[in-house]
């Protein structure tokens, strides 16, 4: 079991980077990217903890439809912050 | 294992506070707001793990499951989750052509 | 200053975090007998704990081989029609406040690798996406899924044909899908005794008919939510910010 | 009787609106009457009783999801579709079929906040009444609404995933969702996740209660909303999450300390909100102040319940009080006076009924709160109730000083409705039939 270990905390520290770099940056794109990534680590962490639904759901919705929708969004209003 | 869970849950949701909390970007506030539900949605379903369970989905073989009423509550937010993200963000596209600025500095007092 | 405040907020709540999961979960044995639950209306107490039940009877009341499908959609779907209504509501909101700013404007054309290459994949995401919440009973996914991944498919075509618009004839599917689901659940109270109940015989477990309304109300949660995230995507790409 | 179909009801007829686009107002005005009826119902088979459940997909209830409806839920529902009804007459008129629907689905989901009894159920219905609200408060489309409703967003994001935290940490312990089950079993639990839960579940219905700190949204989001909008939040979604707090701290955590913690945040509220009321100049952000203030009370009242059956019928009291004059005052408040005969009927009566003159439902709310501080010992809060009532009498006095006898442009069904709506808090201070319904048990606490 210890390669599942090893593999979930580097998904997590993934996960960490993705968020913080995602809360930081001042390039909205690439922090609704960031976003996204996050989101599909965390897909890839919830087939780890054996929950297949909840990661095809995740994965399509969490990070797929949702930074469209952001990216769409960014891309009416302006792409830097400040 | 799951301690790395643990650690990402409280990664996520403390740096989608700190980006609710300090950010004046009102896209990045949802952007952190959304940070925060991955971390929320990841913490139920950390929560209804059981070491050596196997998806609750019957093939014969196991006899062990993990906890599947996490992972329906998980599937009901994150659809929540993306609902509420729309609609934020067809209110700031609106907001923007209004004011022509998404920071709240001025007209935005807390 | 008020993001040295943020950072002090953010480390007292990692830490309390932190802390508060050290005492998370109490234990891993879900048929230890502090989870046995007590029924509220008569005050009896089981000798097994809720996700227990879920994992021993689902096959035997639901029909269903994927325990999370049948609390999704059967033991809990109270739950799933709110979360239905909670997109609809919001694919409600976003046609509302958009409807005034819409207008065309002159896109570029993709190029033509794009353009026949989406035309080409999109019947297979859409068979994907069909078959995904047709089999959501059986296998992992089920209405949530198979309708996101139809919406990703039209995402697609916008992508590759900027002039690409859903009719609002896209409405009519929300309508018919979300009424199809209360009226099921209807037809639960009217033939069973309960609102949402299972009125259909299960069938076979294993079998692609089989689970009673389980299919039936996914595939209307698949065709709504399906439509629901493409009409809010589509709203997305035409209003002009 | 199937009080599911209180919420049935209004999502069928919101999922169908949009196939007759047309006819959408009126099809929405409708339901609203059938739901109106359906609660009246409900309320005299709860009023006959005690109290009704109904199991949801035929499984018992910590499996299934189940509704309990018990005497205080029971009037709220009534009260929330009858004055929406009321409400939507005053407004209906100039809507279109997208406003209607989510009014409706507004409606529905603080009805069902009120009637669930499964923590995660009220936590989805939460989301579609905050939802439609965020939508509903942004309908006038012009800056200053569009503000109010970005505001309102964020903090009500905030509760939903602390609200999401508190039920996990619960679910954890526990593995149960049922409110009920849970209220049995609560002392299993571990201390610090205990009360961890209670803080995040607090924090989050908060926001949507208007309780102090969470409540920075409220004057922005009334201010900017349309009159009949800012009516439909006092007495539709904010009610319904007072009831949630009054339901999860009555009934799963009955403890000394969260006495205490529920009583302070009660008492800050009622300070803050009448005080900013005070000095306000636009005639929504002082009804919205005063509506902090009134639900500072209110959960004075909850805190006080844990002890005293007269606090109880104080919470039944003030609700039906604060929702019908509330909702009068802010439907008043789109214009800048009272000329007619109607009008100046409405804000006469609901300030009375506000301050807790003696026929209305507003004064027996004091009385009984009154009580219970006397048989609880508790000096300050008889300050306190006394204190609140110059102070709103001084402000509200002001208040009709300046708009007294100026003209108004109402149309007559909406000089009428808002006429009908302020002498609801007469009707049921003066009828006996919410002090029979306050003696009742409430579900859940003290057997079935």
């Amino acid at each position: 079991m210890i390669e599942f270990t090893i593999m979930a905390w580097i998904l997590a520290l993934l996960a960490a980077a993705a968020a913080i770099y995602a809360v930081e940056t001042k390039d909205l794109i690439s922090s609704a990217i960031a976003m996204g990534v996050a989101s599909l680590v965390v897909s890839i962490m919830f087939l780890l903890l054996q929950a297949p639904d909840v990661a095809i759901t995740e994965a399509s919705i969490g990070a797929g439809i949702t930074m469209a929708v952001f990216v769409y969004a960014i891309g009416k209003t302006g792409r830097w912050e400040e | 294992m799951i301690w790395a869970m643990y650690f990402a849950v409280a990664v996520l949701l403390t740096a989608g506070l700190y980006g609710v909390i300090t950010k004046k970007n009102l896209m990045k506030v949802f952007i952190s707001l959304s940070i925060m539900e991955t971390g929320v949605n990841l913490l139920l379903i950390t929560i209804g793990y059981i070491p050596g369970g196997t998806a609750p989905i019957e093939n014969g073989n196991f006899a062990k499951y993990v906890d599947p009423v996490p992972q329906a509550l998980v599937l009901t937010a994150i659809v929540i989750g993306v609902s509420v993200t729309a609609l934020a963000l067809s209110l700031l596209i609106m907001y923007h052509s209004k004011a022509g600025t998404l920071e709240y500095k001025e007209g935005m007092k807390w | 200053m008020r993001k040295l405040a943020g950072i002090v907020i953010a480390g007292i709540f990692f830490i309390s975090m932190m802390m508060l999961f050290y005492h998370l979960p109490a234990s891993h044995d879900l048929s230890s007998n502090e989870y046995y639950y007590r029924n509220p209306i008569n005050g009896s107490v089981a000798n097994e704990s809720i996700p227990e039940h879920y994992i021993k009877y689902t096959k035997n009341e639901t029909g269903a081989v994927n325990a999370v499908t049948a609390i999704v959609v059967e033991y809990r779907g109270f739950d799933t029609l709110g979360e239905v209504t909670v997109l609809f509501t919001a694919a409600t909101g976003v046609s509302f406040l958009l409807s005034l700013a819409v207008r065309g404007r002159k896109r570029e054309e993709a190029n033509l690798i794009l353009k026949e290459g989406s035309k080409l994949v999109l019947p297979f995401i859409l068979l994907t996406g069909a078959y995904i919440f047709i089999h959501g009973h059986l296998t992992p996914g089920g209405g949530f899924p198979g309708g996101s991944v139809v919406a990703s498919g039209f995402l697609l075509m916008m992508l590759a044909y900027p002039k690409f618009f859903m009719k609002d004839r896209i409405s009519w599917f929300e309508s018919a899908a979300g009424t199809a689901f209360v009226v099921i659940g209807l037809l639960g109270l009217v033939l069973a005794t309960s609102f949402l109940q299972n009125f259909i015989p299960v069938g076979t477990p294993g079998q692609l008919v089989s689970a009673g309304i389980i299919p039936l109300i996914y595939i209307a949660i698949g065709f709504k939510v399906g439509s629901e995230l493409s009409a809010i995507v589509n709203k997305m790409k035409e209003v002009q910010g | 009787m199937h009080p599911v179909l209180l919420i049935a009801i209004p999502l069928l007829v919101a999922f169908i609106i949009p196939l007759f686009k047309k006819y959408g107002p009126s099809i929405a005005l409708g339901a609203l009457a059938l739901n109106t009826g359906i609660s009246i119902a409900l309320f005299s088979v709860v009023y006959s009783t005690g109290t009704v459940h109904e199991i949801i997909a035929g499984f018992a209830p910590p499996i299934g999801i189940f509704l309990a409806v018990d005497s205080l839920s029971a009037l709220l529902a009534m009260i929330i579709n009858l004055f929406a009804l009321i409400n939507f007459m005053a407004i209906g008129k100039a809507s279109e079929y997208k406003f209607s629907m989510l009014y409706l689905l507004a409606v529905a989901g603080s009805t069902g906040i009120v009637i669930t009894g499964d923590i995660f159920n009220m936590f989805v219905f939460f989301e579609i009444t905050a939802v439609a609200s965020y939508a509903l408060v942004a309908s006038r489309k012009d800056k200053k609404s569009m503000e109010g409703a970005i505001k309102y967003m964020i903090l009500g994001s905030l509760g939903s995933i602390f609200i999401l935290i508190g039920i996990a940490l619960i679910y954890s312990q526990l593995k149960s969702l049922n409110i009920y089950d849970i209220a049995s079993r609560i002392s299993t639990m571990d201390a610090k996740i205990k009360w961890a839960s209670v803080a995040m579940l607090l924090t989050g219905i908060g926001v949507e209660a208007e309780i102090f700190p969470l409540n920075g949204w409220v004057p922005d989001a009334y201010q900017g909303a349309s009159g009949g909008v800012a009516s439909l939040l006092s007495f539709g979604p904010s009610k319904a999450a007072i009831y949630a707090i009054a339901r999860i701290m009555l009934v799963i955590f009955p403890l000394q300390k969260v006495y205490y913690l529920v009583l302070t945040i009660g008492v800050i509220t009622l300070l803050i909100g009448e005080l900013a009321a005070l000095k306000q100049e636009n005639v929504k952000r002082m009804l919205a102040y005063s509506s902090i203030g009134q639900m500072g009370l209110i959960t004075i009242a909850i805190a006080m319940g844990m002890n005293e059956k007269n606090a109880i019928l104080a919470i039944f009291f003030l609700m039906v009080s604060h929702a019908s004059s509330k909702a009068s005052l802010f439907l008043l408040s789109d214009s800048s006076g009272m000329g007619s005969a109607a009008t100046k009927y409405t804000g006469i009566v609901s300030v009375l009924g506000i301050v807790g003159m003696p026929p209305f439902a507003g004064f027996w709310g004091k009385w009984y709160l009154l009580m219970a501080a006397i048989n609880g010992n508790m000096l300050w809060v008889i300050v306190l109730i006394f204190f609140s009532g110059i102070v709103e009498a001084a402000y509200f006095a002001r208040y009709l000083h300046r708009y007294y006898g100026n003209e108004e442009s109402f149309s007559r069904l909406t000089k009428y409705s808002m006429a009908v709506l302020a002498t609801m808090s007469l009707i049921f201070g003066l009828l006996p039939l919410i002090y029979e319904m306050g003696l009742k048990t409430l579900f859940g606490m003290g057997g079935v």
